[in-house]
């Protein structure tokens, strides 16, 4: 039993810590989100040709042929950086195709591994209204979709289908307008009869590894807000002394380190039982979202607070973690929906 | 002690619903052109104006109403309730730089000034804060040093409104730096087309300008335009927070009520797995509590301001209130993103057609949330406020 | 419209308030609580004399002719000294035995009123199992109530019927062993087809008094909570300061004032729509009921906390306040069920 | 990472289990008699030591088991999960007075103490704080002057466990009262049987005599039983503070998350008016959440001697994980209570028979609730954990 990280995971987390230092620093990211998404072709690219989307991929498909745990530290370095972009559904995608024979789906692998495809993830319930799948033909209504509009393919998860659309297909109406979080922009998506293809993967399988990396995002975003507000509360001062030195402020602060250690926690021990295929493996992936949601959500509210009037400007980045939060909390079920699944358990013990 | 009204009172209130209720504008402008916003609240308040309703909490020797405070509290009511417009651009004379020159004003600058104010002639805006005193305001660093006539103002200041289409400002300046902090500063009547000054917009995190920075660059400023003694400032500040005293509060409250209704309203045509979203019964408890702390948010009001009609004093259970209410307002519009889940992310009312005819304020939620970070940190943090009933209400040690 | 006290209802609440602090001060309150119940007899004589237990009865039947406000006031002033004795129930009785005709209810109603009578308070749902009422006969199995084992009468609510039952009759079984609260002890109460005088009052219409006088009565000691923090942590220093000087200390005694107030007003608000019969008063009764249950419970805990190690001892007189707060959310309706009551009105509106 | 044992873990857990189980004394007696306690708990650890499990912690050449950090978690999670009784009242000669030996005692103290310890023939007892050093601890007065070979102690302690029937001390006194609060402090074994030592009990909330405390009137105590240096005793404090450098804590964990599943249970028997408490979906929510959180503390608490184990040092996090604990409880105790609404209020079990038949603990809730409230007021306030986790572990100005 070792909830840390071994050297060469260490030593992974780093190079993308500061690959993304470089390439995705805060000031692109801020670029991005206001209005110039080519930013992020290059270090898309870029971040294909080092096997970023490929993480858990057996190397003879062409992956790195690590697993789920460095697809973790992958994504708390992309909540740290609030990186924009279709990482999830890319990353997911790549899993699907993993096992895919044929000449196409192995080109189609090729191009999402190296970044050449960009995967928007639909998450659909079986049974939700005006959703329907028809010999290789999909219909879906006016759906929420996170990074639809930037994106070359649509991973539809649907009961336990996965399927892929092309967003190039005929009868796929993507709009999209004004958003709230401007680093993960939403669009409206409807298919009508779309040509989709069956891949040979387990959509529960793909939601059990979209939470859990998802969670890792979250955790990574929210040990980010204990830094800035740190920092901040370090330098800035009021009264003649730094505000980091008032209880209020410094109190509020190790709530957010305590959250920030919960979730990590979670999302560590949920990730290594999925992993494992641990039995409990669904609770704990509940476990990590309700308390990595908490925690996103809270820090990023109480760094805004610790930041003071600064933190309600545009300029200050605080309300990109804000509303990139509200976007955690609406996707692969809110903390009511994981509450619900815990309290079954509890019942049913 | 009584919840009823007086039939006086009551005739006054029928009297103002009816006026807001006939004249109220209803064309709110779409646009966030200030010029525009401008003129639409100097006409609103010209209507007000003309038929009496002006300075409801102003002196009648000065054009205004010089209602009592319980007809203040029933104005401010009525005028919620019926959605009626908030002079936005007004506020400031309105309700700080005017009600500071009744209470310390010369005789000149209140002729000069008043009437102007009260008719919406003039837009004034403030400066108080600046970037290293916004908590610690009394620790504002703007310099001001007489030279003949003049005082000539050199400094930055931070979070003013419309400053970019005021005349004028009520602007604090360090004129002692020797002296305690609180003892050193003066009020000051500063014309914004003043040579020296520039203006930047500030973007709040909504991506609107809903502020500016000003900067001043050696700006005289006659001094005659000297509001009370001078390095008499902080007092002469101080004398005018409270001059409503409470009263205007209670529009806040039924707005916040409303929102709350709103609320409601939303969870009720939200549907979630299992039905609508008030029909989940933690939500509808979620709900009814913020709907039971925003009626005692009401009855606090209330009695904070029977406390000042009684006294005369200012009641110090205001920052009790202001806190109480910040923090609510937060919880609510948090709620309300909850429930949207999903929904709330794409604010384009388009996309969302076929839902907002069942719910005309959905799309409002966001900017609602957006805007209700700023409610504990504005005026005063939540921080401060706590430090305030702590030391000022309580007692406690500093 | 006015919510603060007149002259007269402050000179009266000031006169509770000395009549309490000289006759129930909290050492004679801890002695009643420790095992010496006779200690409140004298009081409550002496409180029957000064018509406590009548203020609203019309003084044309031996009251005081005030009105359900001054009751609210002594309720305040009675959590305030936070006072054993079933008052709640004997106030009760006398507002129900207010209307009484007839020699003996007429009679009854002077012993309730002098004192002479103590009358716990029995709420009992209509159609709660176990309960039955039967000619002039009423059952009832196995009810937890408070102060029973010292009362001459219990007032039982039955839907809307109000009953008196001698707690000296034939087939009362009234069982007391190990309390919680000990400043307000319950006993386990069982009545088997007991002779039960029906009164000519609406149980529904003494709930609602009820409620308003428990609330007043957890607003008092919900204020009383912050004044025994502030003193304390005015003079209790560490690291050479008063503790109120620390912020963490501070801003727990704000936010109870802040509670304390909010349920105050509230309070103070139903309890004039209740007198003056307003439509909406159900909904503002269950308004402060929630308030005042949370300030009294969340006050109580605050309190212990701001005492430190000493409010964990029983010396220090933190602990009897949480545990008559976990009494007064247990009477009358639990926040739940008032929350579920204001949300069904929601649901309608 | 992993968190699979190795297979050689998996048998040690195997076999503490299985010894465990077999061996674990189900007689917990009745009585608040300490003499009592006393007995049992000696019984139970003469049994634990003649197996080869006493100090699970402790270095071999002491005696101790000598067990890896992971071994221990294995031992403390086993021992929890099988509700085996900790010896309570050798708690601090086994966990606080032996270690300290061990990292700063000479040969001649470590001879005479830790085999008795370990045995269970001695009890210690632990003088730390006092009336006015409580949360600031090192700001203790219980002065000690050297008066030949002796010390003389005079002052007052608080807040002591078992004193009434220890043996020993584990007493800090302040020998320097000129040098910095730090500075002056000295680490001594204090016989309690020595003359001027007179003890009182502390009855606490619950009605019990959990306490006591202790007043020195010219205590004499050999200078040899000075464990370190002279004036060095807030490091000795200190060094052993963290001796089981967070493997105990599993401990906890376990009984809070058993306390969970207690409160599930309780609210599956509990009727509401619609039915059982846990079908009502806001309470089976706030269940779930807190089992949700309960499940996190171990990950928590895994992840900080994973830390340790890799490191060798204490992890920073242990002060998150204590705060985090301590809240986490008191919300699961006050959660109960709601539930129980008026069945808490009588303590009988006899009058609550029938209900209790169907939910064994359902008595216990009223101590435990109150016994919760300890847990953010001992060993270092709430106000005093957020201090630490500030300043310490993200390094914010004091």
């Amino acid at each position: 039993m070792d909830l840390t990280p071994t050297a060469e995971q260490e030593a992974i987390q780093a190079s993308i810590r500061s690959f993304l230092e470089s390439e995705l620093p805060m000031s692109r990211v801020r670029a991005i989100a206001e209005g110039a998404p080519q930013e992020l072709e290059a270090p898309w690219r870029r971040a294909g040709e080092l096997g970023f989307f490929g993480l858990a991929v057996p190397s003879q498909h062409g992956g790195t042929g690590y697993s789920v745990i460095e697809e973790m530290l992958l994504f708390e370095e992309l909540g740290r950086a609030l990186a924009p972009g279709p990482w999830l559904g890319t990353v997911l995608a790549a899993h699907a195709l993993a096992k895919a024979k044929g000449d196409r789906e192995a080109a189609r692998r090729a191009d999402v591994q190296a970044g050449r495809s960009r995967v928007a993830l639909i998450d659909v319930e079986e049974g939700a209204s005006g959703s329907e799948a028809k010999d290789d033909r999909f219909t879906l209504r006016d759906l929420v979709v996170a990074d639809a509009a930037r994106a070359e393919l649509l991973l539809v998860l649907h009961g336990d289908a996965v399927r892929l659309v092309e967003t190039s297909a005929a009868g796929v109406g993507i709009s999209s307008g004004q958003v709230f979080d401007a680093t993960r922009p939403v669009a409206r998506v409807s298919l009508e009869a779309v040509p989709a293809e069956r891949l040979p993967a387990s959509a529960h399988a793909l939601r059990r590894i979209g939470t859990a990396l998802s969670c890792a995002e979250a955790v990574g975003a929210s040990a980010r807000l204990v830094e800035l507000s740190v920092a901040y509360a370090s330098v800035r001062e009021q009264f003649g002394r730094p505000i980091g030195s008032f209880q209020a402020v410094k109190h509020r602060c190790a709530d957010m380190s305590v959250r920030a250690e919960a979730a990590r926690a979670a999302t560590i021990y949920a990730t290594l039982s999925l992993r494992d295929e641990s039995d409990d493996r669904d609770f704990q992936l509940s476990v990590a979202k309700v308390l990595a949601a908490d925690a996103f959500v809270q820090n990023a509210a109480d760094n805004v607070q610790n930041h003071g009037g600064m933190g309600y400007t545009w300029e200050c980045d605080a309300h990109f973690f804000v509303k990139r939060a509200r976007s955690f909390e609406a996707i692969l079920g809110s903390s009511r929906r994981h509450l619900d699944a815990i309290a079954a358990r509890l019942r049913g013990a | 002690m009584d919840i009823r009204f007086t039939p006086a009172e009551e005739r006054f209130r029928a009297e103002a619903r009816a006026w807001i209720e006939a004249n109220k504008p209803t064309d709110l402008p779409d646009s966030r052109d200030l010029a525009v916003r401008r003129d639409f609240d100097v006409a609103w308040q010209r209507k007000l104006h003309d038929a009496g309703w002006a300075g409801i909490s102003w002196p009648k020797e000065y054009g205004g109403r010089g209602a009592t405070l319980i007809e203040q509290l029933i104005w401010f009511e009525e005028f919620a309730r019926a959605d009626a417009p908030e002079p936005a651009t007004l506020f400031v004379g309105l309700n700080h730089g005017g009600p500071t020159l009744i209470a310390c004003g010369t005789d000149e600058q209140k002729a000069e000034h008043l009437p102007r104010i009260l008719r919406g002639d003039t837009v004034w805006c403030q400066g108080f804060s600046e970037p290293n005193a916004g908590s610690d305001l009394a620790g504002l660093q703007t310099r001001a040093v007489f030279d003949g006539d003049d005082l000539v103002v050199t400094g930055q200041k931070i979070w003013t409104s419309f400053a970019n289409i005021a005349e004028w400002q009520e602007l604090l300046v360090r004129t002692d730096p020797e002296a305690p902090k609180h003892k050193g500063i003066t009020w000051v009547i500063c014309p914004m087309d003043a040579k020296g000054i520039e203006i930047r917009p500030i973007r709040t995190m909504s991506g609107h300008d809903e502020f500016c920075e000003v900067f001043y660059d050696e700006v005289r400023i006659p001094r005659r335009n000297v509001v009370g003694r001078i390095n008499d400032g902080w007092r002469v500040a101080m004398s005018t927070l409270s001059f409503e005293r409470g009263t205007a509060f209670l529009a806040h409250q039924v707005r916040l009520c409303r929102m709350v209704e709103d609320l409601a309203s939303l969870a009720r045509v939200t549907p979630l797995a299992t039905g609508a979203a008030l029909d989940d019964v933690e939500i509808a408890r979620r709900i009814a509590r913020l709907r039971a702390e925003v009626e005692a948010l009401r009855s606090m009001t209330y009695r904070s301001v029977s406390k000042t009609a009684r006294t005369g004093v200012p009641s110090a259970e205001a920052s009790i209130i202001r806190l109480f209410f910040s923090e609510l307002q937060q919880r609510v519009a948090a709620l309300a993103t909850e429930i949207l889940g999903v929904d709330l992310l794409d604010l384009d009312p388009a996309g969302s057609r076929g839902r907002s005819d069942a719910d005309p304020v959905r799309g409002e939620w966001a900017w609602r949330f957006l805007a209700a970070f700023s409610s504990t940190i504005a005026a005063g943090s939540k921080d401060i406020q706590r430090n305030i009933i702590g030391e000022r209400v309580l007692g406690l040690p500093r």
